[in-house]
């Protein structure tokens, strides 16, 4: 039996249907991500976890007791919010302290707590101070701070860095990986941002419109999405998508033919049937953009397109290409010679390519040999 | 269990709701039924169906102080909110110091108690030797008898009712002029705005809410004008009004036919037709807001 | 080069302009309550059309006359009453009120809204119509002449709550949130958190409830018929009734004893005061 | 300062008595009698006289305790309705005979025929046999004794007549002679008169100068005013011919007497109570005044109105206990020491008539006065004049000074629209 786990979890708020059958197994220890477009349902799925929501049906429990009709403070999960809903009108001592408080714990007990979490936080000298007078990113140490000192069970993070800027961002990352490994204790942690949760997440939980897309290590997750949606939401640039149409199949190949390209292309994946409406997905990283005159080599995607826009971002360049029925593609290049056409040619290895089905599902081919 | 998670919630508003209910809910019933009856708070009410309403409806007074109440408050609503903002504009063109000082001037009449300035300035008024005749002397003008014109009285209220509130809405116009980004301003000023410009395209939309605010608590108070309109004419519970009854009021009226008539019935009801007056007057508010947000 | 020419002049007409009307405006605001205080401290039995009272001519006989009704009349006792009855009410109203707006705002119940809207609907009913039925409810408790029947009656404050509901609105859910999973029960998280989330609000619907209770007049007159029971107001009341022998400075300095507690609570909390009444504003 | 501590100086004595009379009731069994009185009679020297008479009618009745309590015009009205309403009335309380027919209706007060009827005859015959009249609106039906009471009275001030060459010895005999007197002050610059239009008791006081008890009040069997429009047109004309010599003050506003004080206003037409403020005035600033009684429009005429402060006792379980103070008060006694002591007529007649109180000028004339004088608003205790009527009186009144109507228009739109009014 796993520490934690959601099982069939479902939620509605009147006719929107917010989370949608979840089953979730999390081991003790583990730094697990949610992450999904707004919406999608994580924040509700974390609340259900702490008890501020209750689900319509399904159950939480944490080890192997159901927490449906526990109170959300006897839950031993501790959250740490966005806002990070410091109380303004208490010093952060108090605010640290303020759980225990309520639960009238030792005076001794309480400044022993909270010293060592002050410790962990580099807080010490800042205890005295009001909320109002911390920067936003010691403003979010004094709440992951209120967090340590309930030495809860389950850490739960709700986007905690989205208030900070971009460098602070990513200190913080790196701080809550350090507070991971040196508390040893279940994170649970919700963000939009797939290169946060690619950073931080020993697994990743990629949830859309309330329903669980993928599970897994985040580079199993960009490696092997199960899906469109993942396979676009994982990976930055996101990955391009190619119309294409299967005009032959057998057991180990199929035969296709796609928007900008020349000819037909074959892919090693075996068992699909013919005249289907697929997607190849390629990503920026696997393309490769001709040199004149240079042919493709043998048993690789080609098309043809116009470049539009180029980034230079010194360590990479990202060329922006539309081909010509307005497919906007990507092509990640290092730093190499100034495009100097218009037209180019852009080629990737078979090998990189995923097939998806119109309704999204990876295909994978009956011989699942999808790579 | 529906119940019992919610019982906290009852629990708490419980006794403020209880206090309400009996304090608020049953006289305002009560008062609703007596509407309906010949009462005199004494002998048991008889009913006599609409004929209070019949009977307010029909008299004098009430056609009297329904005009004048209108009067009253298509003059001094607009032209209090108008002062309250010049001198909230005013207040915040000055910083520092100066800001504090003028801003805690404006507001003191705020704080007297309403029957203090209501005396000050019957005095202020008065005719030959008042204050106010007083400086028209200096300019050779004759001397007014302000309370007791029949044509002057409304205005010599509204005089009194602009320097009292006109400090409460200041404060919270400045507030709301506080709110506006400088943004806004620096924009229109490279856009050539002249300052004139910039209150009637920039403050005053974006004042919008805090003037809604202002307007309808305005209107709800003004239609429940009493204390200083009753001190000003010297009323009392026989004769009340002022000369011409050019300051008759509703609750004025209402407060006559209670304690001077002792027919509480006729004053119930007319309570309910001023409760109807302010509920559809604060409805149309709304409404309007409603529309202009959609515009 | 209409532009250049308004630059070139407009600062010092602007700036003069904007002096002379903030000092006439002051000038109005305060001028008769400096008029009220003049009468006060003039020499006695000078008329008003003699000495127009533009300042203060006598110090002396002002402080005697004050000395003199203090010494002689109830005043002092009715300061107790009226302190005692607005000091109960505030914090009535407060206590009722928050807690009740506390739930209205913050949490949703069935019936949340129909009970808040049936409120907010009694605000609009003037008190004028309230009044008989609410003192005859009263004198069937058995309340006239006591303090609960001053107090209690006025505790549940429908414009109290309309504000302090607008304010908490305002409190993030989070804050709640968090409470709630720091293991703060219901009513510590309405003490510990939300009430001095809002003090703001709370001091000033305080100041709100002082002023009002203080200058109330005909609730007291109603329920507070022995003298010992005799509020501020009444007192003055008595000093202003059409007929009575005073003179105007006696009549004003019983006038201006009642304005004095009110003044000075505002020379006393005039920012807080200030800032409280502008966030009441803007936030409804 | 004396004015002061005459008048408030009573709320602290009064609360003191009131804690007197707490400690002693604690032996004391029975009876509580709670008596309201207008808040003058509650202060200073008055109070003072109120408590010796409560003093010795306990010491005759052990075991009883009485709490006086004051309040002004109106809250004495108000305090008195709701008590109806509440059943906490007062055992025995004061109010104007103006206000009597709504307190009446109410049941505040309860009929006292039959114990006015079981007085001794020396008791009944004491009183002003109009102003019994007054408290008996039928043969059976008596809602009250009379109390303090006023007839109007012509304040003069005399440095102001000298200025304007008037010979003050010369009492105006007639509204003529008065009428010319005032014109010499205006051409003095001085102002004669307050503005007589303000308020209904001065316009009352005037039309008593033509008019007189039989064309004046309400005909409530009819519902019809009883004014009559030849006197009201005269009445109107001597309000347009005033309308340039008036101060523009009404008879009560406090800014009359500070004229008055100030030797800016000759004549000052009002009851007795402003006295004690010009008596003070005269110590202090020189004030040189008298009074007179009102002319009329013949030497044998005096204008002016009367009216009678009244005492009043509760239907309530103490009723016996209240009438018998109620008598207490009322009798000569105690009356003529009332009188005595404020200089204030009052309508026991045999009080007024000791050679001791008669030997008070204020109270003399006031005698006089009210010999002439109409009634406010009579006749009493039978219906509520309605607002309305006094609104309309005052309004012509004003109107035609102001010239919106003539005379004799103003007289006729008058009774019209006062008929109107208590149709209504």
């Amino acid at each position: 039996m796993a520490f934690l786990e959601i099982s069939s979890v479902s939620k509605s708020f009147g006719a929107v249907k917010v989370l949608d059958d979840i089953t979730l197994e999390i081991e003790r220890g583990e730094f697990v991500v949610f992450v999904g477009p707004s919406g999608c349902g994580k924040s509700t799925l974390l609340r259900m976890i702490t008890g501020l929501d209750s689900p319509n049906s399904g159950t939480v429990s944490i080890e192997g007791k159901v927490m449906n009709d526990i109170e959300p403070a006897k839950r031993g999960t501790a959250m740490v919010f966005q806002s990070y809903a410091l109380y303004p009108h208490m010093s952060a001592y108090d605010n640290v302290s303020f759980g225990l408080r309520m639960a009238h714990t030792a005076k001794t007990l309480i400044r022993q707590r909270v010293d060592a979490a002050a410790a962990i936080l580099r807080l010490d000298k800042l205890l005295h101070r009001r909320p109002r007078e911390l920067s936003g990113g010691q403003k979010q140490r004094v709440a992951i701070g209120r967090a340590i000192v309930r030495e809860p069970r389950v850490f739960l993070f709700d986007e905690p860095l989205s208030n900070l800027d971009a460098e602070l961002r990513v200190q913080m990352r790196a701080e809550l990986i350090e507070l991971h490994r040196r508390l040893d204790v279940t994170m649970i942690y919700v963000t939009h941002d797939q290169i946060e949760a690619m950073t931080m997440a020993d697994r990743m939980v990629v949830l859309n419109a309330g329903r669980m897309q993928q599970v897994g290590r985040p580079l199993d997750l960009y490696d092997d999405p199960d899906n469109r949606f993942v396979a676009g939401f994982v990976g930055s640039p996101r990955m391009n998508f190619l119309a294409g149409e299967v005009v032959g199949a057998d057991a180990t190949s199929t035969r296709l033919l796609h928007a900008g390209g020349t000819g037909p292309l074959t892919l090693p994946i075996g068992g699909l049937q013919g005249q289907l409406k697929v997607e190849i997905g390629v990503r920026p990283d696997h393309l490769r953009i001709l040199a004149d005159g240079e042919d493709p080599p043998p048993a690789a995607i080609a098309f043809t397109g116009r470049v539009t826009f180029v980034e230079e971002l010194g360590n990479v360049t990202y060329v922006h290409i539309v081909l010509d029925d307005g497919t906007p593609i990507v092509v990640g290049a290092g730093r190499g010679p100034r495009i100097g056409t218009d037209d180019v040619r852009i080629t990737a290895p078979v090998g990189h390519a995923l097939l998806f089905a119109q309704d999204g599902c990876r295909l994978r081919g009956r011989n699942g040999t999808g790579k | 269990m529906h119940l019992r998670r919610h019982l906290p919630h009852y629990l708490m508003i419980a006794p403020f709701m209880l206090l309400f209910a009996i304090f608020f809910l049953f006289p305002i019933l009560s008062g609703f039924y007596y509407s309906f009856n010949d009462w005199n708070a004494v002998q048991p009410a008889k009913f006599v169906g609409l004929a209070n309403y019949q009977k307010i409806i029909a008299s004098r007074d009430f056609a009297r102080s329904m005009w004048n109440l209108g009067t009253y408050i298509v003059i001094t609503v607009p032209l209090g909110i108008l002062v309250a903002l010049g001198l909230a504009l005013l207040v915040d063109n000055f910083t520092g110091r100066w800001a504090h000082v003028f801003r805690g001037a404006y507001f003191l009449p705020v704080v007297l108690p309403s029957f203090l300035a209501a005396t000050i300035w019957r005095w202020i008024y008065a005719p030959n030797f008042g204050l106010l005749n007083m400086m028209l002397g200096w300019f050779g003008m004759p001397s007014v008898n302000f309370l007791n014109n029949t044509g002057s009285m409304i205005y010599c209220l509204i005089a009194v009712d602009v320097w009292a509130s006109a400090g409460f809405n200041m404060i919270i116009l400045l507030a709301g002029l506080k709110n506006i980004p400088t943004e806004l301003y620096e924009a229109a000023r490279l856009d050539g705005a002249s300052k004139w410009q910039q209150i009637i395209h920039i403050t005053i939309p974006m004042l919008g809410p805090v003037l809604f605010f202002v307007v309808t608590y305005g209107l709800i108070s003004a239609m429940q004008v009493f204390d200083k309109p009753w001190l000003l004419t010297g009323s009392s519970f026989t004769t009340y009004g002022g000369r011409g009854n050019a300051l008759l009021f509703p609750v004025m009226d209402m407060m006559g036919r209670g304690f001077g008539a002792v027919k509480f019935g006729e004053a119930a009801a007319y309570g309910f037709l001023l409760t109807l007056a302010i509920v559809m007057v604060t409805a149309l508010m709304f409404v309007l807001r409603s529309w202009s947000d959609r515009r | 080069m209409t532009a250049k020419r308004a630059s070139a002049t407009s600062p010092t007409i602007w700036t003069v302009l904007k002096w002379t009307v903030a000092i006439l405006a002051a000038v109005i605001a305060v001028f008769p309550v400096w008029w009220m205080i003049n009468v006060v401290f003039s020499e006695p039995g000078q008329p008003v059309s003699i000495n127009p009272r533009l300042w203060p001519t006598s110090l002396t006989a002002g402080l005697q006359t004050v000395h003199v009704i203090f010494a002689e009349t109830a005043y002092l006792h009715a300061y107790m009453v009226s302190v005692c009855y607005s000091v109960l009410t505030i914090a009535g109203v407060l206590l009722f009120g928050s807690a009740a707006a506390f739930e209205f705002a913050l949490f949703d119940f069935p019936g949340r809204r129909i009970i808040f809207g049936i409120v907010m609907l009694a605000l609009m009913v003037p008190t004028a119509v309230t009044i008989i039925p609410t003192y005859l409810l009263t004198a069937d408790l058995g309340w006239l002449n006591s303090m609960q029947g001053l107090v209690v009656p006025g505790l549940a404050s429908a414009f109290g709550l309309f504000m302090l509901v607008q304010f908490m609105r305002a409190i993030p859910a989070d804050m709640i949130e968090a409470a709630r999973l720091d293991g703060a029960s219901h009513l510590q998280i309405y003490w510990h958190v939300v009430l001095p989330l809002c003090r703001n609000a709370m001091v000033t619907l305080a100041i709100l409830t002082f002023m009002q209770t203080w200058g109330n007049y005909m609730w007291p007159l109603l329920v507070g018929t022995s003298p010992d029971m005799y509020t501020v107001g009444q007192i003055v009341g008595m000093f202003n009734s059409p007929l009575s022998h005073q003179t105007v400075e006696v009549v004003m300095t019983a006038n201006l004893l009642a304005a004095v507690p009110p003044l000075i609570f505002y020379l006393l909390f005039q920012r807080k005061i200030v800032e409280g009444i502008a966030m009441s504003g803007t936030k409804g | 300062m004396r004015i002061i501590s005459k008048l408030q100086g009573g709320i602290a004595g009064l609360l003191a008595s009131v804690a007197l009379a707490g400690a002693g009731a604690a032996s004391a069994e029975g009876v509580t009698l709670e008596y309201w009185v207008y808040s003058d009679f509650a202060a200073g020297d008055a109070l003072a006289l109120q408590q010796q008479f409560i003093a010795e009618f306990v010491a005759k009745h052990p075991g009883v305790k009485i709490n006086i309590t004051g309040k002004g015009d109106d809250d004495l009205t108000a305090g008195e309705i709701a008590g109806a309403a509440s059943n906490t009335l007062p055992d025995v309380f004061m109010n104007g005979l103006n206000v009597g027919a709504q307190l009446a209706s109410v049941g505040a007060l309860s009929n006292i025929y039959d114990k006015w009827m079981a007085m001794p005859e020396s008791f009944r015959a004491q009183f002003n046999a109009d102003a019994i009249k007054s408290c008996t609106p039928k043969p059976d039906k008596m809602y009250c004794l009379p109390y303090t009471g006023f007839g109007s009275l012509l304040f003069r001030n005399l440095t102001v007549l000298q200025k304007a060459g008037v010979d003050t010895s010369k009492v105006p005999a007639t509204w003529t002679e008065w009428f010319e007197q005032m014109k010499k002050v205006k051409a003095a610059g001085l102002y004669a008169m307050p503005d007589t239009t303000m308020v209904f008791n001065s316009v009352a006081e005037i039309y008593g100068t033509t008019g007189d008890a039989s064309n004046w009040g309400i005909d409530w069997a009819t519902h019809k005013t009883r004014i009559d429009p030849t006197v009201m047109t005269k009445v109107l004309q001597k309000f347009i011919d005033m309308v340039p010599l008036n101060s523009g003050t009404s008879r009560n506003d406090q800014a009359t007497k500070d004229l008055f004080i100030a030797n800016q206003l000759a004549f000052h037409v009002v009851g007795p109570w402003v006295d004690p403020t010009y008596k003070q005035a005269a110590e202090k600033n020189g004030l040189k005044y008298d009074f007179q009684l009102v002319p009329g429009d013949t030497p044998d005429k005096h204008g002016g109105i009367k009216s009678y402060e009244i005492v009043g006792v509760s239907p309530g379980p103490h009723r016996d206990l209240a009438w018998e103070f109620a008598t207490y008060i009322t009798a000569k006694e105690q009356m003529g020491r009332w009188a005595t002591l404020l200089a204030r007529y009052n309508g026991n007649a045999a009080a007024m008539a000791d050679p001791k109180v008669a030997s008070q000028l204020l109270i003399t004339k006031s005698v006089e006065a009210v010999k002439y004088a109409v009634d406010v608003q009579p006749p009493y205790f039978v219906g509520t004049v309605p607002s309305c009527y006094l609104a309309t009186v005052v309004d012509i009144a004003a109107a035609t000074a102001d010239g919106k109507y003539t005379a004799a228009a103003g007289a006729k739109e008058m009774i019209s629209q006062l008929n109107t009014c208590l149709a209504e």
